[in-house]
Order: structure tokens, then C-alpha cells, then sequence
């Protein structure tokens, strides 16, 4: 009697700790279904290599998704993202290359530029209260024009190693992007967990006027999340010039907007604000690239790529919403 | 004119455990065969604690949730209520708790909102504000149906819904507590409403936690206590104690303890100050261990006095004293650095982040006092939230239970917990006590008196009479934004000379 | 609230007029007559995507599939036409893959309770995806004359897609205005708690909307092939911000419940208006982005911020 | 009171871009080049206006555009740059073309985004007897009376003579990947089905192809995850330059050096990285002389010099191979 009764509870308490994990790792369950498939089923997948491939492609949106994931969790959108990062790539590549100024230099006016950025539209969000998904369109457009402006549509290519060496030293089998893209994570990981901004900045994310009352600093958390979005979308240029090793303007662009955000949202951020963990956001991002891997690997035609890629992310995020709905 | 035309018999609801499958073989229910029935033309009053399942009850009238058992019996026939829609149909009119109106279309649209009147397939607006400003009327209410509801204030809005409720002509009310947020005129307007309705033989079921009310205007009092009918009572044969009894199980002490003594010291001074450019300036003073009512009616201005104290809001001119130093841009930061505290009227809007835990809401206030070094450690943290639940005595599963999930007394009680888990010096209260149940209540009432022993000064906003009167050292009463009268203990407070205060 | 949008539009039509006075005043044959048609007839294809999208933004959602659904329902349209298939069937063929879309979307967001930004933007890339399957990732032109005439030709001196568009926002309009529907559509945006307990069932209302958008989409996309003679599998790319910008700029507001289909065609206007100045201008294209993302923001932190003072003092007593 | 200052302000703002817009469109032609301010102030002649997909990060675009800017000023008529903005935006092209024959340019050098969807404003162009050369791009045949000739390269040569390159670099034998444009990019859809049929009945297989959207990470990521499907690979064909340094990162990844790799356009920066040895060999088209020749051909029928309808509809700018065989000329006559 007692003891059936303790066998419910383990088994039931078994079952709640499954429950509570799918609940709050929806991204990660969702990977490693995919992942599963793409092993079973797609030639070539299976090879130490081709893992190494997918992390090194997602070590870049994953600094970007992280950067998005924040403004996400104050209910805000920055849509401004992908034209920051061909800005700040042209910005480090005219000073590096072109003008020859020391790495140090060219990154540290990169990073700048990004986050001045970022506090621009931090302020008309805040202050004017303009929607930041107004906002940060326009800001969109007027730094794409700046991008090219500043030059004046051509590229920097072959630029010089003493730069690349920033992004491309091979630590064993990674290089040095990864370790920053972990570095990252963790950072931010920790800010999220444990730090009293954090904290401060899921309450804002929730109830704005609750946590404005509590004396939260809700102006300067606003503001900051769009300085560290367009800081990381500095970063992120920077880190994409070096993987490419070219630097130009249309670097980016709104398609990456958008599928990192895209990456963020399957990683489990939602759009009202409040939700997002770097966890989520990490494996969203491998998913796609996992996605796209296996889009390749199964060796698609070229314009079915958008098509089977679409519809696999739809299926993804309908996990995550019927799980959210039934958990 | 007496016979019953409702009937609820052996209304049962079971609890739900997490995947929403309803445990019928525990003895935990949240209504446990209830009976009640409602007379033509009566004003029947369902009293009880929050939890004990007034509101659940209602819903399943309502249509909004089904019974799990039982039977709802109207006019004799048998009802069933698969939706919101049926049950008004069958003349049940809901004006609920909160307010349920769209605030950013015009009271016409709403009125007619789900019934709309239609000439060959086009709305017929004209036809819909004749009607609209008819019903209006009869619920002697003047204003242009053309007008945006966000406009009007709260007690407006509630005469909007009760007209609505009319227009689809009930025969039955359900009012859950529709006097939360109204000033006393307004209540007045209201009770005369009700009456009026009474007389057309239209029957009331009124929810209320206020017993001055139900002596009003009540025919019959049911009260429930933890879903069961725990009695039955004519308001002829009214008694106090044996009502309190029927719903806490016990009698109370006396409600309104007093043991703490105003000190000298002045801890917040304001002088002329303008809460808006058209009102008057206003000066008000609350000194060490001081509870200080401010009573008025809901619109007079007093959140809007607290906010401007607290910081949450501009105002045009005047000074803002606190212990002894002028306070320059009051911001809420500086105010919680300062050992200002304030207790929203409204919880849910901007007294607590209702999807975080219980332990996130208490500490988010003082949160860099607490942690200097801006990193959070767990077993200070969970330490700081352990003793708060202790002390106000918050039911909950665990301090990591969302509040969203707790019930308005604790809800309530999470709120004080997060504004003196850190001693304040100066504490505004607004509406401490809205809608949540006598225990509850009493337990603040002893909390504010300990606290005001402690020295803390208290400023408390209240539209409850007996509140105001039981807990205060010293009554403002405000009029249109300004102070209208001083009352000192020593002067005696009386409901009379306060509401004189309300209506200068 | 009903004031305040009066002087939103009020504000709207203002700059609109100045910003034409003074582009006017630099720029030669800005004021001929068939520049102005030209503007309202570039702007069409917007502005018809633009009553749908109004309508969703209004019940708190925002539509980002309009882009793959102009270049989707164009295609299937165009594909059938090739073949020969009568022009009628081919539109209504196209309109009502628009109008699948849509519905898609709705059932997305109202029954799986999916983000409305992120449903719509996945379901986008899946139906530009799709065009680009169907076409093999080319384009195909040269349609019937009576096709082309839809988007080209011109009647009584101004152009048929000018009085196309003008069809969709009178009746758009009509809609919110004079019918249940629209009034519920409202008052879903104002308070979802409401209208469910009025027993109305929301769902089934936001699944309409998005189809609506759908079919709004799907007529842009067909409208525009027939203008450019040529369905692009990816000729909808442009107007998927463009839209929601024209909404906003029209002062819809994207907390839901308020915003008027006339003043989201303002909105249009407004773009198209500063697109075509800054081209008669021979403004470099470099420096056109600048300015365009400038006015976006400017417009809109005017109207917000007239907005705000309004509410505030209608709160204060 | 309030409201009223707001809406003056709205309208200040208004009338502050449209001057700033303004005097945007004078001083960017100075940014251009200074010569052209005195000129353009000057009114110098007829307006000649170029509309073509973008100048970003598109060195092929940008040459000609400079050519046709230089001409044009050379001869004293004042130049007009109008792109779309980026690689597909069909639709805008073609408003700006309307927008072009609303203010009555003289004449219209163009290079359509796509064969189809400028015919329609083209004939309004004709209605509005504004002569229009193309460069480039032609448009879909049997509408030849649109315009008075088409000047380029016909990319699908130029792919098939890219294949034939590759063909004989691997002895007709082995294994190449294709990196596209972007989808639905008539020019880049046309270098790559010509350069399939120039490696037709060669030995040479496809072992993969993806679009790499003229983008340098795009095309970096595709690279990297086909030699994860078949690292067997030969030669790799490019639809552009553009993408070039992409496609060379991916394959030092993926530690490949003997990889030949051709593209198309012929820029520079191609020369460089064939001289470096990173690029096998490149299709260089002439940009300059489309430039010039349309220019000469338009200014020669705006003066009636030349009879529109004796110019030929098709003058070939001619295409040429570069590889380290003729880096000498290369350099010359790169852009």
C-alpha cells in the first residue's frame, strides 16, 4: 500500500522533473530531435568535421542572438541588427586595411560606432518613446546609408592577418571566435542568472510600471539592452569581416535580422518580454545551422533551400507553442 | 413577489491538480455542495473570505466554467450554461469585479458589443446611440454615447456595464464586489440604482466584503467559508459577531488595534504643492510612528498626492520636505534609496510582476541593498524571502510559488513583504486593504500598528470608512485635488465630518 | 481617443501637403498631373497590402508574410496564366492562395497561440520559398494585354491600379466602420477578456483577419505583376516593411485596438511621396536610405508623441 | 497650446529634410566628383540618367556605372545614378525608371534587374520619346523597337566560356561545385546554365550546387557544408567575384589547396588574388567599354548624329579569360 503509493509519487515525480525540463529547454529538445533525424538520415552528417563546420558557422549568431535576446526580453525588437554589423565590418575594414590603422584601433572604433548605434535607438525608444520596431527600421535604413556612404560601395578583401589572427587562431581543434562566442554565452549566462541586473531586467521585462515603482532603474536598463544589441552587432561584424575575410557593407542585412531573431524566438524568448535564456538562444541558433547543414548535405536543389528550411522552423516553433500551450 | 426563481442545489467543483485533471477523490473541493437560492426583487448578499469561493460560484452562474456536480435551476427549468452567452441568455446579467469594457471604443459599440443591431447587414449607429443614450438615462446617467470609455472614470464605466445589463433585459444581477473602486457618492448613485431595480422585481446576487453595505441595501446574507455554505442570515436579524463567525470560524478580536504613539520628529513635510496646474496647492505633514489617514473620494487626487510624493509622477509646483531636507526630482530610485515606500493601489498593474515567484518579488525592491557587489547569492537571497513569508504569515507552496497563483490576500501581503523587507522610514499605503478578506485585513491592520510602533511614518490612503477611522492618528481629507480638511484623534473622527470633508 | 486620431490625420495630411509644397518647389514637373497619378499609382500595391495589415496590427498582431505572399499568389497566378488558363480564374486561383496563407497564419496564431511576428514571418519565408519553386528560381512574363491593362492601362486619365486600390480602402474602411465584424475587430484589439465574454468567439475572428491580410497580400502581388508585366519569385521582399511602416506612419498603433484603413493609405502616400521626391531630386541612392529611415522616425516620434500629451492630460481630472 | 507647437514642429522637421533632401541631391553629385558640381551647376546639356540593381559591393556595377559618370561628364552633360538598392528589388527599379520619364531626362542607359519587368515602363519611355540604351542585361526578345541597341557581355557566353576554361584545366575530367547568386537573378541564372553547357558532354560532374546570394558569408557557409557532403571536388564556379574571398575561406577550413576555382567579372581584386594564386581565373567583362560605347551611342542619337534605328541592336563588349597566363594585360584592362 505505502509502497505502491511511493512508487506513484516517484514515478509521477519522474514524470514532473521530464515535464518541468521540456518545459523550460523546449530548444533543446527540439535539437536533439533534429539532430537525431539529421544522423539517421542524412549522409556525410555523422563526421567530427562536419560538427566542427556547424559550431564554427554558428559561433557568430550565436554572439548576435544573444545580443538580439536581450532587447527581446524587454519586449523591444531590433530590427536595426543586421545593417549595424555590415556598418561596423566596413568601419574596422577602412580603418585596418585601408587606412592602416593599428587592429586594436580599428576593432575599438568598430565596437564604439556599434553601441553608439544601439544607444541611439535606445533613446528614441525610451525617451520619445517611438516602437521599437519603428525604431529600429529606420535606424535600419539610415545605417545601411551610412554603411555605404562611408564606402562608397566597394568591399576590403585580403585583409591583414594580424586582424584575422583575432578571430582565426586555432586553439586545438576550435580558434579563437568560438572560445569568444562561449566567452560570451557564459558571461551573459551569469549576468542573466545571477546578477541584480538581470534580475532587474526580467522584472522590467514583465511589468514595466511594477518594476519602475520598485525603483528599478527602468530607463537606464531600456536603454542599455539596445547598446549591448548594437555592441554585439559590432562584434558580430567584426567577427563575420574576419570569417570572411572581407569586409563590406552588405554584410548582414535584414535576412540576418531575422533569423536571428528567428533563432532567438525557437530558443524560447518571447516577443511580450520577460522570457529568454542564453541556453535557448545558443541551441536555437544550432538549430537552424543544423537545419541548413543537413539542407546541404542532403545535397537540395537551390531554390528549395528558403522552402524546406521555412517549413522545418514552422514545425519547430509549433513544438514550442503546443508545448508551452500543454505544459 | 416571493417566489424563487433561481435555484443552485449540490454545486460541486472539484481542485485540479497541475495537469488540469480534476481530483475528485480528495476531500479538497473548491465548492462543495452549495446550495442557494434567489427570490424575485431581492438583494441577496454571498459573503465570505477570499478563496472560500464566491467567485467561482459566480462563474459557474455566469457560464464562464461548468459544475462539476449539481444543478442550476431557473424559474423552475433546469439550466445548462455552456458559455458567457447562454447564461445571458436566460437573463443573467454578470457586472464583474474588474472592469469589462473596451477602453479604446465609444460606450455605444459597447453596449452593443456581441448584440449589435443591424440594417441590411450595415450597423445601424444612429439607431444604436438612440438606444444606447435611452439606457443611460435609466440608469441616470448623462453623457454622449459617442463618448471613448477610456475617458470615463471607474464608477462611470460600472453604471455603463449595469445600463449594458439592462439592455439585455436580466431579470437577474450578479454584482462581485461592484463597489471595490467607487467613492462614496458614487455608491450612493449605485444603492439608489439597485433599489430602483428591486422595485421593477429585478433580483440582485451581491458579492461584498463590506458590512456597512449589505446592511444598506441586503434582503438575505449566504455565507460560504472554504466552499461550503457555512450559514444563512436575514439582515433584519443582523449580529456582527455571528456573521464574522459564520465566515472565520472564530470570532475576531477587535479589528482595529492602536497601540503605537505618534513621536515629535517630522519625517515628511509638504508645502504647496500643485498635483495638477488646475488645482489648488496643498500642504500635509506625517511625523515618526504617525499613521496618517487620507481620506476622499476615488478622483479626489490622493493616489496622485502619493505618486507626486513618491516620485511616480510629476507635478507642477511646490516642496517636498523629508526629514528636514528638501527633496529635489523625487525619482521612485531615489525615493527606495531614500526609505520611501509605496504600496500601489493596484497590485496586479504596478504592485507586483505577477509571472515571477514569490522570493524574485519580495527582494526585486531593495535589491542593491542587498546585494552591493550586484551579484545575486541564492542563500541570502532565499534567507531575506523565508523570513518575510514567516512573519506576514504568506500561504504559499514554496517561496518559489508564482504569485499569479496566489490568492488577493497574499497577493497583498507579497506586496507589503517586498516594500519592509528592508525597514522603511516612510511608508504610503493606497487602499492597503482593497478587496481582499477580513483575516487578511485584520493581519495588516496589526502589521501597520507594529510598524508605526516601530517608529515607521505611515501615510494611508483608504475609501474605507471604518479603516480610516480605526487605524488613523490624524485624517486629511482631500476635495478636487486639494486638502479640504484636518481631523486630529483628539477632534474625534466621525463618518460625518469626513464625508462633509469629501463633498466641500 | 476619437479626437486624438482626427488630429493625427489632421497632422498626417499636413505634412503630406507640405512635404509636397516644398519637394514641389525644387523639383520641375513634380506638380504635372501624372506624377502626382504616378506616386498614388506606385503607391498602390502598399496600400492595398496596407488594409490588411491595418486590421491585423489592430487585434495586436503584425503580419511579416505579406513580402512571400505577393510573390506566391503572383506566381501561381502568372504560372496558370502561362498556361493558358483564363485571366479570371488565374486572379481568383492566386487571391485565394493568399487567402490559404492567411488563414494559415490566423489558425497559427489564434489556435496554437504561436507569435503572431513569428508565425507570420516563418509562413513569408515558407511562400517566397515556394514561388521560388514554382518558377525554378526565375521569372515569367509577358502577359494577355487585358492583364496588363490592370496594372498599366488607364481609364478616364488616371490609372486602373489607382482605382483598384482606391476599391480596397473604401471598402476596407466600410468594413471597420459599418459592419459587426469590424466593430468586434476594434474591440478584440481594445480587450480580448471582453469580447470572449460576450461569447463571441475571438478565434474565429483573428483567423478572419489574418486572412483578410492574406487576400490583401495576394491581390497586391497579383496587381503588381500585372505593373511590372512579370511575376519576380521574389518581388515581394520590399514590401513587407514598407506595409507595416506605412500602417504605423498612418498611426496605427501597434499596442492594438486603434488606427483608421484611410490613414494607413496616408501612410502609403507619405512613403511613396518621399521615394518619388527623392528620385525626381536625382538624390544619390546612397544618401536616399538616410533619409527615408530619418522621416519614418521623425513621423512617427511626432505622432506618438503628440499622442502621449493627449492621453496625459485626458487622465488629469 | 501645446498640440498646436507640436504640429509646427512636425512640419519644421518635414521642411527641414526635404531642403536637407535638396541639397543632398546637389552635393552628392560634389561627393561623386568634383568635376561634376561645376558641370551639373553649370546645367551642363542634357541629363543622362543610369539605373541598374546596386553599386554595393558590386565592383562589375560600380565600373560601369563610373565609365557611363565619366563619359558623361567628359562631354559636358550632367550624370544621374539611380539603383534599387539591392541585388532583387525589381520592383523599385522600375518606379524609378517611371519617376525618370516623370521628370523628362533626356535619355536612359539601363541595366535591367529583370528581362521582363522593365518592358512595360520601357514602352513608356518611347511614348515619352526617351531614347534608352541597355548595358549588361537585355530584356526578353522581340521588343528591340524599346530601345536603340544592347550593350554586354552575353552572360550565358561567358558561362559557357568559364566551362570550357574548367574543362580543359581538368582535362574533362573530375568533380565541380557551383557557388550561384542569388535566386532569381536572371544574369547570375544565365552564367550558370552557360557554364553547365560548357562543360556538357566533358567528363566533369556537378557534385553540388547552392546559392551563395552574392554574399561573401553566405557562400563561405554553402562551400563549407558541400565539401562536407563530397570534399572530392576539383573545381569550384562562381556566379561572381563577389564572392570569391568567401569561398576561398571556406576552402582553407576545409585544408584544400589544389581546388581551381573560376569566376566572372574580371575585377582588380580578381587580378590580385589570381596573381596571389588564390584564383584560378576569372570571365572579365569590359565595363568601361559598355560605359563609353553607350554613352558616345546616346549622346551621337540625342544630337541626331547617329539614326537610332541603323545602330545595331546588339554590340558585344567582348569577354576575355584571365588566368596567370595573361595577368600583363589583365592588369591593363581591369576595372
Amino acid at each position: 500500500m505505502s509502497v505502491s503509493t511511493k512508487t506513484i509519487n516517484r514515478t509521477s515525480s519522474v514524470n514532473q522533473f521530464f515535464r518541468r525540463f521540456v518545459k523550460n529547454n523546449g530548444a533543446i529538445v527540439i535539437f536533439v530531435i533534429i539532430f537525431g533525424f539529421a544522423l539517421l538520415f542524412v549522409k556525410n552528417f555523422a563526421s567530427a568535421q562536419n560538427m566542427l563546420i556547424i559550431i564554427k558557422q554558428s559561433a557568430v549568431p550565436v554572439i548576435a542572438c544573444i545580443g538580439m535576446t536581450m532587447v527581446l526580453m524587454t519586449g523591444g525588437i531590433d530590427l536595426s541588427f543586421g545593417y549595424n554589423i555590415g556598418f561596423t565590418s566596413i568601419v574596422a575594414g577602412l580603418l585596418i586595411k585601408t587606412m592602416g590603422a593599428p587592429v586594436w584601433l580599428g576593432i575599438l572604433a568598430a565596437l564604439t560606432a556599434g553601441a553608439a548605434i544601439g544607444l541611439g535607438n535606445g533613446i528614441l525608444v525610451d525617451k520619445v518613446n517611438v516602437p521599437a520596431f519603428i525604431t529600429t527600421l529606420g535606424t535600419g535604413y539610415i545605417v545601411l546609408g551610412a554603411a555605404q556612404i562611408v564606402s562608397k560601395g566597394n568591399t576590403i578583401n585580403k585583409l591583414p592577418k594580424n586582424f584575422l589572427a583575432v578571430g582565426q587562431t586555432p586553439v586545438g581543434v576550435f580558434n579563437t571566435t568560438i572560445l569568444i562566442a562561449i566567452a560570451v554565452a557564459v558571461i551573459f549566462y551569469i549576468i542573466l542568472q545571477r546578477s541584480t541586473y538581470g534580475r532587474a531586467l526580467s522584472a522590467f521585462g514583465y511589468n514595466k510600471r511594477a518594476s519602475f515603482v520598485s525603483g528599478v532603474a527602468t530607463s537606464k536598463i531600456h536603454i542599455s539592452v539596445y547598446v549591448i544589441s548594437g555592441f554585439m552587432a559590432a562584434m558580430t561584424g567584426i567577427l563575420l569581416t574576419i570569417r570572411v575575410n572581407c569586409a563590406q557593407p552588405d554584410l548582414g542585412g535584414g535576412d540576418y535580422t531575422f533569423q536571428i531573431i528567428t533563432a532567438a524566438i525557437i530558443g524560447g524568448a518571447s516577443l511580450f518580454g520577460g522570457k529568454g535564456t542564453i541556453v535557448g538562444s545558443v541551441f536555437g541558433v544550432l538549430i537552424i545551422k543544423v537545419i541548413e547543414n543537413c539542407i546541404n548535405l542532403a545535397g537540395v536543389q537551390y531554390f528549395l533551400f528558403q522552402a524546406v528550411l521555412g517549413i522545418v522552423i514552422l514545425f519547430a516553433i509549433v513544438f514550442e507553442s503546443i508545448k508551452n500551450k500543454k505544459l | 413577489m416571493n417566489e424563487t426563481i433561481l435555484k443552485m442545489q449540490g454545486i460541486t467543483k472539484f481542485i485540479f491538480d497541475s495537469e488540469g485533471i480534476a481530483l475528485k477523490n480528495t476531500n479538497v473541493k473548491i465548492l462543495e455542495n452549495i446550495n442557494f437560492d434567489l427570490r424575485r426583487g431581492e438583494v441577496h448578499v454571498l459573503v465570505g473570505e477570499n478563496g472560500a469561493g464566491k467567485s467561482t460560484l459566480m462563474k459557474i452562474l455566469g457560464g464562464i466554467i461548468p459544475p462539476d456536480e449539481g444543478e442550476i435551476i431557473i424559474d423552475g427549468a433546469p439550466a445548462v450554461f455552456k458559455s458567457a452567452k447562454e447564461s445571458k441568455a436566460a437573463g443573467i446579467g454578470f457586472i464583474h469585479q474588474e472592469l469589462n469594457l473596451c477602453q479604446n471604443i465609444d460606450i455605444a459599440h459597447n453596449m452593443f458589443l456581441g448584440n449589435e443591431i443591424v440594417k441590411n447587414g450595415v450597423l445601424n449607429m444612429k439607431e444604436m446611440y438612440k438606444r444606447s443614450r435611452e439606457l443611460l438615462m435609466s440608469v441616470g446617467f448623462d453623457v454622449n454615447p459617442k463618448t471613448i470609455v477610456r475617458n470615463l472614470s471607474t464608477a462611470q464605466q460600472q453604471l455603463i456595464e449595469i445600463a449594458k445589463a439592462i439592455s439585455c433585459n436580466s431579470s437577474i444581477f450578479i454584482m462581485d464586489e461592484p463597489t471595490a473602486s467607487l467613492s462614496q457618492n458614487e455608491i450612493n448613485i449605485l444603492f439608489k440604482l439597485i433599489k430602483e431595480m428591486k422595485s421593477k422585481g429585478i433580483s440582485i446576487i451581491y458579492i461584498s466584503h463590506r458590512f456597512e453595505e449589505l446592511l444598506q441595501i441586503g434582503d438575505r446574507i449566504t455565507v460560504l467559508r472554504d466552499g461550503k455554505n457555512s450559514g444563512n442570515m436575514n439582515v433584519s436579524e443582523f449580529n456582527y459577531d455571528e456573521l464574522v463567525n459564520m465566515m472565520v470560524g472564530r470570532t475576531l478580536g477587535k479589528m482595529h488595534v492602536c497601540t503605537h504613539v505618534p513621536q515629535e520628529t517630522e519625517i515628511l513635510r509638504v508645502e504647496n504643492l500643485k498635483i495638477s496646474k488646475r488645482t489648488l496647492p496643498l500642504s500635509i505633514t506625517v511625523k515618526k510612528g504617525e499613521i496618517v489617514g487620507l481620506g476622499g473620494l476615488v478622483g479626489s487626487g490622493r493616489t496622485e498626492l502619493a505618486q507626486s510624493i513618491y516620485g511616480a509622477r510629476q507635478f507642477p509646483s511646490g516642496d517636498i520636505f523629508y526629514m528636514g531636507s528638501k527633496i529635489r526630482k523625487p525619482s521612485p530610485r531615489s525615493s527606495v534609496q531614500k526609505g520611501i515606500a509605496y504600496l500601489s493601489e493596484d497590485r496586479k498593474l504596478d504592485g507586483l510582476v505577477m509571472e515571477m515567484d514569490i522570493c524574485k518579488n519580495v527582494t526585486l525592491t531593495y535589491l542593491d541593498r542587498f546585494f552591493k557587489k550586484k551579484i545575486i547569492f541564492k542563500s541570502r537571497e532565499t534567507g531575506i524571502a523565508q523570513k518575510q513569508i514567516d512573519d506576514l504569515h504568506i500561504m504559499c507552496r514554496s517561496m518559489y510559488q508564482l504569485v499569479n497563483t496566489l490568492s488577493g490576500g497574499n497577493q497583498q501581503k507579497v506586496v507589503l513583504a517586498k516594500w519592509i523587507s528592508e525597514m522603511p522610514v516612510l511608508l504610503i499605503l493606497d487602499e492597503p486593504t482593497r478587496g481582499i478578506d477580513i483575516n487578511a485585513k485584520a493581519e495588516i491592520y496589526r502589521l501597520m500598528d507594529k510598524l508605526a510602533s516601530q517608529g515607521v511614518a505611515i501615510l494611508m490612503i483608504s475609501s474605507e470608512m471604518p479603516e480610516l477611522i480605526g487605524m488613523s492618528d490624524r485624517i486629511y481629507v482631500m476635495c478636487a485635488g486639494s486638502i479640504s480638511d484636518e481631523i486630529n484623534k483628539s477632534e474625534g473622527f466621525t463618518q460625518e465630518r469626513i464625508l462633509q470633508g469629501t463633498l466641500k | 481617443m476619437e479626437f486624438i486620431i482626427k488630429k493625427k490625420s489632421i497632422l498626417l495630411v499636413g505634412i503630406a501637403a507640405i512635404a509636397l509644397l516644398i519637394a514641389g518647389s525644387f523639383i520641375p514637373y513634380f506638380y504635372s498631373a501624372n506624377n502626382l497619378l504616378n506616386i498614388i499609382r506606385q503607391s498602390s500595391v502598399v496600400a492595398i497590402c496596407a488594409v490588411g495589415v491595418t486590421m491585423v496590427i489592430i487585434v495586436l498582431g503584425i503580419d511579416l508574410s505579406v513580402g512571400g505572399i505577393i510573390s506566391f499568389s503572383a506566381m501561381v497566378c502568372g504560372t496558370l496564366m502561362k498556361s493558358g488558363t483564363n485571366i479570371f480564374i488565374c486572379i481568383l486561383a492566386g487571391a485565394a492562395v493568399g487567402l490559404a496563407f492567411g488563414l494559415f497564419n490566423g489558425v497559427m496564431v489564434a489556435k496554437l497561440g504561436v507569435p503572431p511576428f513569428i508565425t507570420t514571418l516563418v509562413v513569408g519565408q515558407v511562400a517566397a520559398g515556394l514561388a521560388l519553386v514554382l518558377s525554378n528560381g526565375g521569372s515569367i512574363g509577358g502577359f494577355p494585354e487585358s492583364y496588363v491593362f490592370l496594372g498599366n492601362g488607364s481609364f478616364l486619365g488616371m490609372p486602373v491600379s489607382n482605382y483598384i486600390m482606391f476599391v480596397f480602402v473604401a471598402l476596407g474602411s466600410l468594413f471597420m466602420a459599418k459592419t459587426k465584424m469590424g466593430n468586434r475587430i476594434y474591440a478584440l484589439g481594445g480587450n480580448e477578456m471582453v469580447v470572449k465574454q460576450e461569447g463571441i468567439n475571438t478565434k474565429k475572428i483573428k483567423i478572419i483577419v489574418y486572412g483578410i491580410s492574406g487576400l490583401c497580400a495576394a491581390c497586391g502581388g497579383i496587381l503588381l505583376s500585372a505593373q511590372l508585366d512579370t511575376v519576380h519569385p521574389i518581388q515581394g521582399e520590399p514590401y513587407l516593411l514598407d506595409t507595416n511602416a506605412a500602417c504605423v506612419i498612418g498611426g496605427v498603433s501597434l499596442m492594438g485596438g486603434e488606427g483608421k484603413i484611410y490613414l494607413a493609405f496616408v501612410g502609403a502616400m507619405v512613403i511613396g511621396l518621399v521615394r518619388n521626391a527623392l528620385n525626381m531630386l536625382g538624390m544619390h541612392p546612397f544618401y536616399q536610405n538616410v533619409i527615408i529611415g530619418a522621416i519614418i522616425i521623425i513621423v512617427v516620434a511626432v505622432s506618438v508623441w503628440n499622442k502621449n500629451k493627449n492621453i496625459k492630460e485626458s487622465k488629469t481630472f | 497650446m501645446k498640440r498646436s507647437g507640436l504640429k509646427v514642429l512636425a512640419l519644421v522637421t518635414v521642411m527641414m529634410l526635404l531642403s536637407v533632401v535638396s541639397f543632398g541631391c546637389t552635393s552628392n553629385t560634389a561627393a561623386t566628383t568634383a568635376a561634376a558640381t561645376t558641370k551639373s551647376t553649370a546645367g551642363g546639356g542634357k541629363t543622362i540618367a543610369f539605373s541598374l540593381k546596386t553599386i554595393t559591393n558590386d565592383d562589375f556595377q560600380k565600373a560601369i556605372a563610373d565609365s557611363i559618370q565619366s563619359a558623361v561628364e567628359a562631354s559636358g552633360n550632367t550624370f544621374e545614378l539611380v539603383t534599387a538598392g539591392d541585388q532583387t528589388n525589381v520592383a523599385n527599379q522600375v518606379k524609378q525608371l517611371e519617376d525618370l520619364i516623370a521628370k523628362k531626362v533626356d535619355a536612359i542607359i539601363l541595366s535591367p534587374m529583370d528581362a521582363n519587368a522593365v518592358i512595360p515602363v520601357l514602352k513608356k519611355a518611347k511614348e515619352a520619346k526617351i531614347p534608352v540604351i541597355l548595358v549588361d542585361q537585355t530584356i526578353e526578345a522581340g521588343n528591340e523597337d524599346l530601345y536603340v541597341t544592347y550593350i554586354g557581355t552575353d552572360n550565358f557566353n561567358a558561362g559557357k566560356e568559364a566551362g570550357t576554361k574548367v574543362a580543359e584545366w581538368l582535362s574533362n575530367a573530375g568533380n565541380v561545385m557551383i557557388v550561384r547568386g542569388a535566386n532569381g537573378s536572371s544574369a547570375g541564372d544565365q552564367r550558370v546554365d552557360g557554364f553547365k553547357a560548357g562543360i556538357e558532354g566533358t567528363g566533369i560532374k556537378i557534385i553540388g550546387e547552392q546559392a551563395g546570394d552574392w554574399k561573401n558569408d553566405k557562400a563561405m557557409q554553402v562551400t563549407e557544408n558541400m565539401l562536407q557532403s563530397n570534399s572530392d571536388v576539383q573545381a569550384i564556379f562562381t556566379a561572381s567575384e563577389v564572392m570569391v574571398d568567401g569561398i576561398l575561406q571556406a576552402l582553407a577550413g576545409a585544408g584544400k589547396t589544389d581546388v581551381k576555382i573560376m569566376a566572372v567579372d574580371g575585377s582588380k581584386k580578381a587580378v590580385d588574388l589570381i596573381e596571389a594564386g588564390d584564383l584560378t581565373g576569372t570571365m572579365a567583362q569590359f565595363p568601361q567599354i559598355m560605359g563609353k560605347t553607350a554613352v558616345d551611342t546616346i549622346l551621337g542619337v540625342l544630337d541626331g548624329s547617329i539614326d537610332a534605328s541603323k545602330v545595331d541592336k546588339y554590340i558585344d563588349s567582348g569577354t576575355s579569360a584571365y588566368s596567370k597566363d595573361n595577368l600583363a594585360d589583365a592588369k591593363k584592362t581591369a576595372f
